[in-house]
This record gives C-alpha cells, structure tokens and sequence, in this order.
C-alpha cells in the first residue's frame, strides 16, 4: 500500500503504459511542457520525451481524428481532451470515424484508441466549462465508456483500456483529482463490471464518477436513520453491467440513481429504463433519479451548488423512495 | 479562368489547352494509364446503369471525369503507402488494388463485398491494400491520415499516406487543423485535392474566398502545387514528384488536380447549378479521348487495340457484376458482429 | 383544403415566413442554387435572392455559429444544416453559444435562432448518413427541440418556432419528405403539446417523427388483433409534455415507446423515465422500448432493416406489453 | 524573433526596441490612454488578491501586460460597433463601458455583476454596450462576430465587429471557417488576434507550422497587419487605421498585436514553461512604465500627476470592491430564470 492520490494513480497508470508498451503515447494539449492542464500528466515529457508526451496545437477535431489514424496506424495512443467540453469539438471523429470504422469496414480496421478527459462542475468554473456529457458518449454503438471513481480504478483502468482493440474513452471528474488514500501497489482491475461500494439492503443508490462519494455519504447519513443503503458504483457506462444493477436491485427492491447529468436525457434515465423493463415487479416504489437542474451551470457558488445533487438531495431522495 | 453567362452563371472553363503533347511514358505504362481510366469508367457507368434498374442504392457518386486523377496518383505510389479516401472513391479503390468484383459486391450490398456489404459505395476498405475508406464525412479523412502518417513516423516507417478530398473539403475546420498538424510534426502527408470546382451545387468562387487553393498551402509552410487533373500524364509525374519528395523530405506536400466531375454530384443530383457550355467545354477535355488520341497520333495505339482494351474491361465488369449478383446477404444474424473486435482479434 | 408533400409543405413554410418578416433569412449548404440537398428550398433562391436564401460553404461550426451571431444582432435565421450526421461538427456551437448565451448573461442576451435538419435513417446511406441524434439534443437546457411528423406540422411549425425568442431545432425525417396527402389552408399548430393521433384505450404507443407512422400502421394492425392502441406523436422533444403522456397512461396503463435512436441512452429512455418516476402505479405492465438496434447503421438493405424499428416489431412489442 | 536557452526553450523576445519616441497625440488623448491602461492593471491586480483571498473563484486569466491591446483597440471603436470577447476580457469589458463596479460584482458572482453573477470572470455581458460576451470556448466567438456582422450588412447598418481572440486560436477549425465566411460575404469584421505567444505553456512554435499569422490572412484574402502591441501609440493608431478600413471597406481586416502576458495562464497555472529571463524581456516592454516614461520625457505628465491618476483609479478600485461586497446573491429560487426567455421579452 502507499498514499497517492487520484491525478497521481492517473499518472502513475500512464507511465507504466508508457514502460510496458513502446507503441503507447500520449497527445493533447499542454499534456507535455505545461504538464497537463491537471497535472496529470506533469514529469512524463521529462520521461518520456516530447515524441511519447506529444503537446498538440488547439485542434480537438484534428488531434482526436490523428489519434484514430495512429491507433489505425499500429500505435496504442492515448489522447487527453482536455475537458469534456471542448470534445463536442471532436465528437464528429468520434461517433463517425472512431466508433463506426470497425463494424463499416466489414470487421477490417479496428481503433484500439483510449481518450481520457476531464469532466463535471463544482468548481463554478461556468456554463461552458461544467458540462457531464457521459451519457452522450454511452449512447455510441462501437465504444466503451469508464468513469474511474476510485484511487484503484484511475490507477487500474488505463492498461485494460488499452488492451482493448475498439475505442475506450475514460472520464476523469474534475473534483476528484486531489482525492488522497492508500493504494495498492498491484491493481488488476476489470473494466466490464459495476462494482457495490457499499453493501446494504433496503435501497440501491446507484452512482459513478464524481458523485460516486456523495453517494456514499449519504450512505454514511442514512445509515444513522435506519436506512441502509447499498451503493453501486457504475464504473462502466457503456455497455451496462445489467446484471449487477439487478441483482442488487432483486436484493432492495428500491433505486435512486444519481448522475450530474441534466436529469432530460440523461445516463440516470437509461438505467432507469433498463432496470424498469428488465425488473418491473421487483420495484417496492418508483425509482427516482437526482441529477443536476436543466440550466447551464452558473458561475455563482451558491447557485452552482443548488445546481448539482448534493448529499442532502440525495439522502433526501432515499428517504422518499424508502418511504420514511 | 471564368466568365459570367446570362443567367448570371459562372462559366467555369478549364485553365489550360486540351493536351496534346506526345505521351513520354514507356508503351507499358503509357497503355497501363489507359486501362486503368479505362475500368474505372467503365465500373462506374455499370454502377450507374445498375443503380436505374435498383442493385445499388444509397448514395452513388460518379468519379466519371476525374480518371485521370485517381490514375495518375495510384500509379505514383507505392505499395507500402497509405490511402485514405472520400466517399467518390470507386478510382481510388479499384486501381489501388481492390478487385473490381468486390466493390461491385460492395454495393450490392453482398457479404462478398470489400466491406461485407456494410459500407455500401461511400465504404468502401481494403486494410491488406492499405486503403483506409471510403469516408463520407466531407473532410473527416485528414485527420486520419495525419494520424496515420504520424505513426508511420513514430515507428520509423518511412511511407507516404495520400489523403484525397476535394474543394469543398477545403473550407472545413479540419482541413486547416490537419494541414497545421501535418506541417507542424513534419508528417509525411500527401494531401490529393480533387478540385473540380464545385462542392455539390456550390461553385468554388461561391465557397472560397480565395479560389486559388494553393495558396493556403503557404499558410502553413507546406509546398504546393496544381496541375491539369484532365491530364493523365500531367497528374502522373506530379504525383510521382511529390510523392518522391513527401517520401524523401518526410514532409507533407499539397497537390491540387484541376479537374470536373462530368456526371451530377450523386444519382440524386439534378444537376441545375451548372451551364451545359461548361460541362461541354470540360469534356473537350475529357481524360480518356485526349489520351487515347494522343497515343494515336503517336501511333502508339491502334483502334482495334483500343477496342480490345475496351473490351476486355467490359468482361471484367461483367464478370464483376455476376459476381456481385451471385453473392450473399450477410445473415442478419450477424447484424452485431464486428461492432466491437470479437475476442480472437477479429480476423474475418 | 389541397394537396400537398412534406418537402412542399416546409417550402411553404419557409417562402410564408420569409414574405411575412423581413428579418427572416435561409442559410446552408447548397440551399439556394442547388435547391436544398433535400430540394427543401427549391426555388427560394429565385423568389427571395441570394441574400436571403444564403448557399454557405462547407463549413457546419462557422455557418451555425454566424446563425447565432446574426440572431444576437436583430434577424431571424433558419440555419439548414444538410443533415444531424453533420450536426456533430456544430455542436459546440449549439451547445455552447446557443444554450448557454441567455442564461450566462444573466438575461440580457436571447438566440431567436431555428436550425433544421434532415434526421433518420433507412435510405441505405449507412453508418456515417443514418444517425437520430435527436435524444441528445432534447439533453440540451435552453434550446427547444421539434420533430413535425404529419403535413400540419411540417406547414405549421416554423412560424411559431420563429417567434421563439430563443434557439429551436426543427427534425425533417429524411423518409417523410415524400409523404403526400391533403392539408388545410389555414395551419396553426402549437409547438408545446404531444398530440394523440389515434386514440384507444389498450396501450400507449409513444413516437416521433418518422416513424410516427409506423407506429400507426401498427396500430391498424393491432386493431384487427383486438388491440386498440392509442398513439401518440410526441412532436416538442424539449420539453416534453409530461401531461398527455400521463393522461393517456392513466387510460391505458401500458406504454411502449418507439425510437430511431440506439436503444442505450435514447429519447425513449428517458419517456420511460420520466413515467415510471411519475406514475408507477398506473403501469399494468413494464414499459418497453423499441428502439434501434446498436450498431452503425449497415448499408446492405436486409441489415438496415433489421437494425431499424419496423412495424411487425413495435406490434410484436405491444403484444408483449398487452400479455397476448 | 526566437533563440533557445540552455533547457531547450525558445526564447521569444520583443520583436522591436522599447518605444521612446514623443506621444503624438492630444493631451486630452494621451492621458486616457494611460487611465485606460491603468484602470485594467489595477481592476486585475485587485483581482489577483482577492483571488487568493477566495472571494473570487473559478477560472480568472489576466490580462496584465496586455493592456496597450485592450486600450487601443477599444479607443478606436466606435460606440456603435459591436466587440466579441474571450476569457481574458476583463480589459475589453472595461474599456468598452462595462463599470468596474459591475466587473467586481460579476467576478464575487453577485447579482450586481453585469451577468448577475452566473457567468463570472470569464463570461461578462453588456448588451447595452455591445459586448457579446465573454466566451470560454477558444476560437468560439469567431462565428458569432462573422454573423453579428452579416446582421449589420443584411440590416444595411455600417458598423465594425471587433472579434478578439488569442495566437491560439488560430489553429482551431472555427478560426479558418469564419475567415473565409467573413471575406466570402465581406462581412466588416475586425479580427483582433492577440498573440502573446502562448496558448497556456504552448509556444507559437509548437502550435503553428507557420508563426508569421498575418500570412494566414493572405489564404483567405484578408488584408493584414501586424502591430508592437506593448506599445498603446502603436495599437490605437494600427486599430483606427484598420477600423476605419473595415468601416469604409465592409470587409475584414486581421490585426495582430503582438503582445505579453506577464502573469500566469490563470491562476492555477505554475507557469514553468518559459523562461523567466524572457518574462523580463518583456516586461521591459511593459505598455505602463514605457507610455509613462515616455509621456514625462516629453514633459506631459509629472510624477505627482502620475500618483494622482492612479490614486484615482485605486478609488474606483475601492469602490467597486465595496460595491460587489455589498451586493446581493441571486435568490436561489431564480436558478431557472432565463434557461428561457421569459413570456415578457424578458427585460430583466
Ligand atoms: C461534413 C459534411 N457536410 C456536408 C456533407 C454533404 N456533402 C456530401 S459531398 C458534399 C460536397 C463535397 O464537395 P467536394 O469536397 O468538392 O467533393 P466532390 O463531391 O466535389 O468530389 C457535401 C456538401 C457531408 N457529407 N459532410
Ligand atoms: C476549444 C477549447 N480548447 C481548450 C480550451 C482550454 N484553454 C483555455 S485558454 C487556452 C489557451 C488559449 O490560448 P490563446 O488563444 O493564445 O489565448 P490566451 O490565453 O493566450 O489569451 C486553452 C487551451 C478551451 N477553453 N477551449
Ligand atoms: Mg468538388
Ligand atoms: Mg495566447
């Protein structure tokens, strides 16, 4: 075990990736000299060189679609967007280039790319910059979604992610990044499954990425009232693992799923969905979803807060799917 | 280069005399060139024939015209090189090697297709040749090739990827982030485009501010160069050129073809924006008959030669169609397959 | 009362708008000298002079984000993006700019801007030119999302949509715009209502756009069985009118949503949300979904089909969902 | 322009001498200029220290260094014209009317603030002003400056629209495609590159292929300028030239300014990617201390009216800090307001 904290698990995954596979690089923009626009990356170009550690003009569309080519090409390449915000930039080449080449190509071209970006709101960093867009991405036949809510999973999912041969694209929340705690110095993670977080049976409390610890600590709340919850981690936003959700859901007959998402449209409504059509009858009371308000998200503290789920609205939710 | 008629239209004329100049290529080649328009021509007026009667549907867009380009640039590369190319692909695929019979299977939309009857005409690959797609993303194929070109460089490859567009791509954000990235990394990029003046119905004057392309080139320090993409011998030696000089300089190279689709946009095109004069005025310039009667007027080629060479392209695409036709539908089962990499790697 | 085609109807749309108000103007790929890729704006160029019927080049970020800019500065663009496969190239721009502009201003800054776009697939164009991306628009706070279905709302939505102070995004299905039957002279439809266009009492049969008839066609189907369904066109995307949804689950207690969209994250998902959270009691049965199937969409036509909604599957869905 | 240091980096120094020649403007003219400049430094200043001191949050790029950019530019606009901003506009705001007290107000997130405290920083409004925003998204505010002023040209109103945007903006899609709209439809945009050299710790060396910008503009045929923009003479006189073109010409003009930012990125940013021996170059350069020393040699301002001035605008610092600590928090219950526009127009 030693003490870490997330950026630096995510970093400490790269560099191993970097050490196992020359064909592994890493492009984006300030990933190199600046060091990441979250550090994330910080000391790798030292390391590795401004070749591996590579720093890209202001380009989404273009260094996203070089990415697809390179990984085309017979490298493993790792692209930061910076934020979740600037990949609508990119997302032609990701929905219809990195996700479709595959399947159109008759089975021909794979696009074993990874794509990490940050993502979220919290830092009243403003509308244009606080946007959670996973659902968006969890729609798209032909790639995988991860959201690393833990120290072990930013520092486990990477190399998974780059065995695999089709597009993975991993969301980073913002506020996590300076998250501490002790990790293992072996971490094998799977990046197929949802994970229980917490073990409980009167309500399942569904959660990912950043809001994976408000989750639980409403959990922690609850727990002091008699209500306890079971708190899923999602870790893996396309393809589901349904089957985790239902066994769990067999076990409390209750669901609150929380995601920072726009409630419309959002990831929370496709499990919603799923868990309703697959389970119907094991529900004791209506699923409720806790998302963020419908507005771009403000700038001003104390209305960013109230746009964004917070402990209190999500144990307040519990408390009204349990009934008490 | 242009003219207004009475209807207030452009009349886009093509910028040189239709060549005439003895071809200075050896017999082989100089008859090679010729059969390769020749087949490309003749897939696609097939394909057209076959679209009116229903086999093909979706979108279908005729290179017919343009031959001399996707000959010319084809013959100039080299098996090891990249392509990756636009949804009016058919030239590029067929003489980059993909056979005949698998395009037309292709859209027929047959298992025994070069893309198992998934992609259609605008889809077409062929990984073994090296041919990336068929991309019906106007200007999505840059980034790509870029992307391929830069890992060729980080492994110490040393190949050209020609990435063919046409102008309507240039005025698209990722033809200008490509262009810089290539440049910038110093990446061996050939970037092919295909001007033949319009973007659908819109004519370059009416989409580009500056309508002489290669200027943009010097926007990013990348070389450039037009040249007759009417003209077979033309784009064959500016190809070889610059595909030598992106080879040998590991540098990208922006090579305009000046060239005209003779056909409408795709089978859906009215084809309404354009004066009949131009398209009459460009097919004086048509790739196939100048070359064909400069090799005669050098006696190099006789009408019977011509007419067997014809012929024996027209078994081809018969025999590319029967092929085609007795094909097989991809079994709808197998809808799912290959939207993820199965297991084993996924070797179909 | 006159005969008339979907294309035709948007055409008179837009030629009605264009007379009535000045400050209206088309812009977009290939609308004006070619007549629209769709042949949407046919003729208008003729009528209204290249000014105003304005033939963009290819550039999908710069054109929508110029329909913004000229919305702020006092007119009342149609910006026509040829298709939602090339939407993706815009998004930042609507997601961004449009949405954002009014709040973040804190008020002082509305878009009265309307984008139309082709949508759908089942025309053999594969998986580049067949997307629905419809659900992730209606995810977007601050803009107004429409799918006219019939000939009444292809004539009759633009005008309200115009009169929107803020952005609107118009879904042409690219297999409606051949539709042909009679409309009234006289059109006026409201763009905040879901409307019941069959009404039964067996089950609710939600859809949209395209595939508005299908679900119809099923429903005649379905009628012959014993099943009489009650259809309903959801035709605003954002926001939804919960309320006719409730009311006619309350009627019939069984839903079946259809969608174009690929299953995971579709509009359908969130419908069946927003119902389930709302009224769970009401259900006599689980809400299902048919959707699209996740994959790119293939070219060969067997494959599209099999990969699209089709009639024998949403009836098949509603007898399942009517246990028969 | 550049020569690498012993770690590898480039240094890019001032392209020209420290400007000492006479002010040749009025006196009236002259000292503005200084107040203006003087007024943005002490507003960020400010800024900066309540920025550690938490009450201000969120991202906040200053502009210090700069403000011989904003100042000139905003001086040579006209009431009328229209400005388009980015993240580092608190100078662009000010100067273009927006009161420091709104600025302060906005960046605390109070109601007061000329956004009413929802966009912050890097999102400040005044349509009374004809300040669009306040954009985050690099390169984003180019498409809306091409069409604010196509609603100019449709509407037959001659004015400018002043787009800002920095060296980094450049290589994004959207700074091609609004060039060629703006010089297609001759559209009277003034696009105002402000090219500081970075684009966070990303040189112009390692973002662009081509470092010269202004032979960008010859690609689309925009006339283009280059300007020393630490020296406030240069900028304004470069800036009502290239207006007064664009104003009388309706087409686009591309004006870079050639400038340096003293500070951070933002406040998160280490700023360990330049060398420090450059930051001093240019602040040898810097727009205050050179227009100030030049002004005294010429004899048109005294030391005690220096201190003077700049006490007054400490004042007016004062005051709007008092004003945003006194303002108010929206209610809660108005977070909705205005997703829409409300069923009145919306005059809030
Ligand atoms: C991003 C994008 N926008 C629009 C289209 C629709 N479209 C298909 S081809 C085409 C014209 C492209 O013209 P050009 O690049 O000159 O190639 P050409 O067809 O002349 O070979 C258009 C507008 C598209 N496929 N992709
Ligand atoms: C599309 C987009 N990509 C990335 C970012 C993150 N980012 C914010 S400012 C910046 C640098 C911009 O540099 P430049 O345009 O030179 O302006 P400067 O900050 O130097 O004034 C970056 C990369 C962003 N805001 N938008
Ligand atoms: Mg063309
Ligand atoms: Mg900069």
């Amino acid at each position: 075990m030693s003490h870490t904290s997330y950026r630096e698990a995510l970093r400490e995954a790269m560099r191993d990736a970097l050490r196992r596979d020359p064909r592994v690089f890493l492009m984006g923009e300030d990933v190199g000299r600046y060091g990441g626009s979250y550090a994330v990356s910080k000391g790798l170009q030292a390391e590795f060189g401004p070749e591996r550690i590579r720093d890209t003009p202001l380009s989404e569309l273009a260094f996203v679609g070089a990415g697809i080519g390179a990984a085309l090409g017979g490298l493993r390449p790792i692209v930061e967007v910076m934020t979740v915000n600037f990949s609508l930039l990119a997302l032609d080449q990701i929905v219809n280039t990195a996700a479709t080449w595959r399947h159109m190509s008759g089975g021909q071209c794979s696009v074993p790319l990874v794509i990490r970006m940050t993502t979220g709101a919290g830092r009243q960093l403003a509308a244009q910059h606080s946007h959670s867009l996973e659902g968006w991405y969890a729609h798209i036949p032909g790639i995988r979604v991860l959201a690393p809510a833990t120290l072990e999973d930013a520092r486990g999912m990477l190399w998974p992610a780059l065995q695999d041969p089709d597009p993975v694209i991993l969301f980073e929340h913002g506020q996590l990044y300076n998250v501490e705690g002790e990790l293992a110095e072996d971490v094998a993670v799977d990046i197929h499954s949802a994970r229980v977080r917490r073990s409980g049976n009167d309500v399942t409390l569904i959660a990912y990425g950043g809001l994976l610890g408000k989750a639980l600590d409403a959990a922690e709340q609850l727990a002091k009232e008699g209500i306890d919850a079971e708190v899923i981690d999602l870790r893996v936003l396309r393809p589901l693992d349904d089957a985790t959700l239902l066994a769990s859901l067999q076990k409390t007959h209750r669901v609150v799923m929380v995601d920072e998402g726009w409630k419309s449209g959002s990831l929370a409504a496709e499990v919603v969905a799923r868990l309703t059509e697959q389970a119907f009858y094991e529900f004791d009371a209506p699923p409720v979803r806790v998302c963020s308000a419908e507005v771009p998200i403000p700038y001003a503290r104390h209305l960013e807060e109230a746009a964004l789920p917070q402990v209190a609205t999500i144990a307040a939710a519990v408390r009204t799917v349990c009934g008490t | 280069m242009s003219q207004p008629n009475q209807a207030g239209l452009e009349l886009m004329l093509p910028p040189g005399p239709v060549p005439t100049a003895p071809v200075p290529f050896a017999p082989e080649l100089a008859r090679g060139l010729l059969r390769d328009m020749l087949r490309i021509r003749r897939l696609e007026e097939k394909a057209a024939e076959l679209y009116g009667a229903g086999q093909i549907r979706g979108f279908l867009h005729l290179y017919i015209g343009e031959e001399a380009v996707a000959a010319g640039a084809m013959l100039a590369l080299q098996p090891e090189d990249t392509v990756v190319a636009t949804y009016r692909e058919h030239g590029q695929a067929l003489l980059r090697g993909v056979s005949m019979r698998a395009i037309m299977a292709e859209m027929f939309g047959k298992q025994e297709g070069c893309s198992r009857g998934r992609g259609g005409s605008m889809h077409l690959f062929d990984a073994k040749a090296r041919f990336f797609g068929g991309n019906a993303i106007v200007a999505g194929g840059l980034p790509l090739a870029v992307g391929l070109a830069l890992a060729d460089r980080m492994q110490g490859i040393r190949r050209v990827t020609a990435c063919f567009f046409g102008d309507g791509a240039v005025a698209e954000g990722a033809f200008h982030e490509s262009m810089n990235l290539a440049a910038l990394w110093q990446l061996p990029v050939l970037f092919c485009c295909e001007n033949n003046l319009y973007a659908m119905g819109t004519s370059l004057p009416r989409a580009q501010s500056q309508t002489d392309l290669c200027t943009k080139a010097a926007g990013y320090r990348i070389a450039a160069r037009a040249v007759d993409g009417m003209d077979v011998v033309a784009t064959y030696q500016a190809a070889l050129e610059a595909a030598d000089t992106v080879r040998a300089a590991q540098q990208p190279f922006f090579l305009e073809f000046q060239t005209y689709r003779f056909r409408a946009h795709s089978m859906f095109d009215p084809d309404l924006y354009r004066d009949k004069a131009e398209v009459e005025h460009w097919k004086e310039h048509g790739p196939i008959h100048t070359y064909t009667a400069r090799l005669k007027t050098q006696g190099r080629l006789a009408e019977e030669q011509f007419l067997a060479l014809d012929a024996e392209v027209g078994r081809e695409v018969d025999d590319a169609v029967a092929f085609a036709d007795a094909g097989h539908w991809e079994a709808v089962s197998d809808l799912l397959r290959d939207v993820h990499t199965p297991a084993d790697g996924g070797a179909s």
